[in-house]
């Protein structure tokens, strides 16, 4: 195996890759921006090279300085972590002219599967059904309506180059459709400089469900299982889990066997994720396929046992996989919470700031990946994933009370976060029970916040009578008398002073 | 010494008794037993009736701002004074003026798309907030003339940060 | 079950009892002495009462503050974690007197297998063997000395009525033998209260393994497994593990079943511990049951995926195990680092002071169970256990790298920890290899010490370069010249000012 | 500039260069670049020719304690009029005197067995030093008379804290 792994990422998932390449025995070389210089991924690396200023684009995506970066210090192999680089297949190119290992699938199954018209080729060819669509993009008017006539509004214009929600608009009526073309071609082709779009129905209320596969370069192909993503805002993910609470067994092992399809057809190498769509009668389509290692991959680890980054580093340098098939048996129940920067309960605005303390949660069956610390500020350059809380339990109540008692220990004084919000979701009756589809925070948003106000009813009081007590022993004493009027209350000079002094 | 405290749109009534010792307070009438410990530079270890609660406490614009159980709580204190003067009117305002535009969430001010003095109309954009991934443009509140920009281009600012000040053209 | 639970305790076990408590939404009062007050087991807590001054005598140790605490909060039960008064019968019967749950073993059952010769006596009995030795503690003189030649010297003098290596003499010659049956007959009857002493043979170089087991109030007692816990200084252990990389699965399954039979013999109930020797052989012997939790029952917890505190709770609330012998499949292998304040390559010297920063570790097959925080005084009072650092791979080579990996990432500042000489032991040819007894530790000191210096060689230069510059950077500005003399020099300014300042 | 710095019995020769922006350090002849940057209240990572370290520093009586990947050094810098200085004798002696009792490990002062002014013979318990559930007995180092006590019962010491002064017997 190489001996030196540049990861060119940063953050919790820096902090991750780097990790599995310790206890590899590999050493490791960090990169950062100016913003980054005492982030935690650069004290933890056994190097770290500057790659510019704060902008991600300045610095984490200029690909010549991490291929600068990597020639400096000697690093054989190139790890992109998620976002960023990482299904980028220019990038990956790079790097192999480079001489290096790049960890991830070959560049050409990297553009393959991110052209999302290609994949859904593929699924076809291997059989497994795709969300109902028109894949012309080159269609004329005329055509594309009539396809979305058939298939019935409202119907979903979705861009071939790219995803994240960019250049994607759903559209409700006829009278919609040529203007939304419009605009999402235009945008599509600015993000991804790919202007293709093409049609899918939009499915009402459905699943979102992912299989992580894995395969190595001598043939070998596995499913890990699946994963519920469906507590989503805004196509992004906030919950994750398996098993799914939500599906069959029948249905596990289709989807098992549709992933595995899908990856030995494009002869896929290393980790992936295919993405489908279960609607509430257990039907699925495929959705897309994701070339990289994915946020959520813990919980797959906490049911499993393996190290997924590990054998990334084993695939990627063409050893054969450590497990087969046969050796996947998920134990008990895996939850995901993600803690980002932002208040669940306003919109899931962005906060910024320092981490002024941070306290971690830890005992039985809790796993913790974060990239921050006490002192560091948090900035709006860079994504607002400040880490991910994962809990494992025999069986799924277990992992969701455990997580409830997890996120009341986890403290991050200085930045507003996720943790109340996802308190809240673990316990809403929707999610205890397991039941809930990917409009659940859309669906529940008022009674999330309702409830966690209601369970909290009590705090507000507790939080004025620590105020109270605060301003009265930060007052100077000297003015401290005992039954003083309002108007020397200690208490308040003290609030005075302290706004004056800013 | 009768205290109110206001978060948000709640009204808990406090009494703060200054004894020779630790002081007492009661909520809403009742008393309780008190202890306030410090644990870090910004945390505490309150004990009500021997109830614990972790919280962390900094003083902010408004008066203080709570962390308990990571819900963050505003909290203001009056003294009975500040209920007289409010009675008579004299409470200060703080709601923002209609041509003052603030940051809806923090971010990094990216291009500015008016100078001062400026004739702007209602919905023209003003500049644009990049936060996260994302690009907000932010509009004119209303019809006048860029009267003040306080903000440059790659400044980060806070979430209310006030970025521009538009003075309402006069009518007819 | 109950609904409120008193945890008589302080540190990392009282966190770890509350975090179970939590978990099955039971209430949780801690009590504190005053130099706990802002202890993290208080902070999370949702009651705390305070029951007196420092010295755990005057707190910890006052069964009347802690059943006055328990009648003030409506306690209904109390869980005495380990240590202070866990294995006190006269208290287990208090708190029953009370009216409370005691959540352990029976007061009788304390009573009977804290008496070593009881114990030794229902081993027997249950036809598990002993360490050879005379029983007799009224025996004359003359028939001890007869004993002890007939099992060779050297000879162990034991306290029947306690443990802790208090009122424990090693005897290597006859004429040694009355003076130190004298000497540990003094210091067992002003340590427990009972001077009776009996002989043990010395066993040399033996392996420490012990059973975990469980008993409910409805006749079922199950074994959980062995720990292997050699890795001991003074009869103190340091690192745990389990499976043991010693013995065959014959004697893991005879071990299981000796323990068992011990325990069923007594009736016992709720969680307990069988310890044996193991000689070089695989020849195993009884040496004492623990009736309480045990410190190192994490890396039970992670190979069978149990909650032990959990099972302790319902046990002692009339509800069955919630599992069976058959459901007891180890998985993989754990491994457990004790952190205390303490200087392994000092001869152990505790060490006080003020936490001034903590970095706790993460990601994949992490565990940690601590009682400390940032900012907290460590004082002579108590125990210096501040923390257990546990680790789970799939096999014993990756929990070990696992555990080095996660020993570099925590960082205590402020008092010196176990940290480098557990990641010194961890890469010990003979921890490597599983090879190691009970003298690993006294035979391999100077080898850890200069395998530690050696493997961080280089850091003296780093820590003289981190110091030069900042000293550089702490000086003031103003006496700074390009080509600056000695005698000016910036940072040896900076370093008389700060020691002036003192 | 020679610069040694002391760590243990090791020397290291250092050699600092103040520039116009960062100063330069070389060791041992071999010049590196170095990047010391705060971490916190008490860390600092210093990257020195891109290899990462994180250390946690303070200034102590002896000259600065670093935490490097939980190993405690103590250094000791020394400039060149330090080195001229030592090599005319005119080194500070460090040593604790002979009849110095120390605290040999950090604890409790327990029962104190002596007075100033007794006169104690080389061996005689002076007090008891109680740290984590261990007595231990302090002995005497030398026949002497009891000069100066520093410690009271019940306060806690720091390991190295003078706690007894015994002023030697003069013989004959």
């Amino acid at each position: 195996m190489f001996n030196k792994v540049l990861i060119a990422n940063r953050g919790e998932i820096a902090v991750r890759v780097l990790r599995s390449c310790r206890e590899l025995g590999l050493q490791t070389v960090a990169v950062f921006s100016d913003a980054d210089r005492t982030a935690p991924h650069v004290l933890m690396a056994d190097e770290a090279v500057r790659i510019g200023p704060p902008p991600s684009s300045e610095s984490y995506l200029q690909m010549g300085h991490l291929l600068e970066a990597a020639a400096k210090t000697g690093a054989e192999a190139i790890h992109p972590g998620y976002g960023f680089l990482s299904e980028s297949g220019p990038f990956a190119r790079q790097v192999e002219a480079a001489g290096l290992v790049w960890i991830g699938p070959p560049a050409r199954i990297i553009d393959e599967m991110g052209d999302k018209l290609a994949a859904r080729k593929r699924a076809v060819e291997a059989g497994v059904p795709i969300v109902p669509g028109l894949d012309d993009a080159t269609a004329d008017p005329a055509l594309l309506l009539q396809a979305a006539e058939d298939m019935g509004y409202p119907v979903l214009v979705k861009a071939a180059g790219g995803g994240g929600g960019k250049g994607m608009r759903r559209v409700e009526r006829a009278e919609d459709l040529p203007g939304a073309l419009e605009t999402a071609r235009s945008e599509a082709g600015s993000a991804f400089a790919d202007d293709r779009v093409y049609l899918e129905k939009y499915l009402s209320a459905p699943h979102h469900i992912e299989v992580q596969i894995f395969a190595d370069q001598h043939g070998r192909t596995v499913s890990l299982g699946e994963r519920e993503c469906s507590v989503q805002r805004r196509y992004q993910k906030v919950v994750e889990e398996t098993p799914s609470p939500f599906i069959s067994d029948d249905l596990r092992r289709e989807l098992g066997e549709a992933a595995v399809r899908i990856a030995s057809a494009c002869g896929y190498i290393g980790a992936g994720t295919v993405e489908f769509l279960v609607d509430g009668e257990q039907n699925f389509h495929f959705l897309e396929m994701n070339t990289r290692l994915q946020v959520e991959h813990p919980v797959t680890e906490l049911v499993t046992g393996l190290d997924l980054v590990a054998e990334q580093l084993r695939v990627a340098s063409g050893e054969p996989l450590s497990f087969s098939a046969a050796d996947i048996r998920p134990l008990g129940h895996a939850i995901e919470c993600r803690i980002y920067a932002e208040d669940g309960f306003d919109g899931f605005a962005p906060s910024i700031g320092t981490i002024l303390e941070l306290t971690t949660p830890g005992g039985p069956g809790v796993r913790l990946d974060h990239g921050i610390r006490a002192g560091m500020e948090i900035s709006p350059y860079y994504d607002p994933l400040l880490g991910k809380l994962c809990t494992w339990g025999a069986n799924r109540d277990q992992a969701r009370r455990r997580m409830s008692r997890a996120l009341e220990e986890l403290r991050i004084v200085g930045v507003r976060t996720t943790v109340p919000f996802c308190v809240a979701v673990m316990e809403h009756p929707a999610f205890v029970e397991g039941r809930y589809d990917t409009h659940f925070i859309d669906r529940y948003i008022g009674e999330l916040s309702r409830h966690a106000a209601r369970s909290n009813a009590h705090l507000p009081a507790v939080a004025a009578l620590g105020a109270a007590l605060y301003a009265e022993r930060e007052s100077p004493r000297p003015n401290h008398r005992a039954g003083g009027t309002g108007a020397t209350s200690p208490w308040l000079e003290a609030g005075r002073r302290r706004q004056r002094s800013r | 010494m009768i205290i109110k405290a206001l978060i948000g749109d709640r009204e808990i009534d406090l009494q703060l008794r200054p004894g020779d010792g630790l002081p007492t307070l009661s909520v809403a009438g009742r008393q309780a037993d008190m202890d306030l410990a410090q644990v870090s530079d910004y945390s505490w270890s309150l004990l009500i009736d021997g109830q614990s609660h972790y919280l962390s406490i900094r003083p902010s614009r408004e008066g203080y701002q709570v962390l308990l159980r990571e819900q963050t709580y505003q909290v203001r204190l009056q003294s009975e004074m500040d209920l007289a003067m409010e009675k008579l009117g004299l409470r200060r305002g703080t709601a923002a003026e209609a041509g003052t535009v603030q940051a809806p969430i923090p971010g990094l001010i990216g291009a500015i798309q008016v100078s001062e003095g400026d004739a702007v109309e209602a919905g023209d954009i003003l500049l644009v907030l990049e936060a996260m991934k994302m690009e907000n443009e932010l509009p004119a509140p209303l019809s006048g003339v860029v009267e003040k920009i306080h903000v440059t281009r790659g400044e980060i600012v806070e979430k209310g940060a006030v970025l521009v000040v538009i003075s309402a053209a006069r009518e007819g």
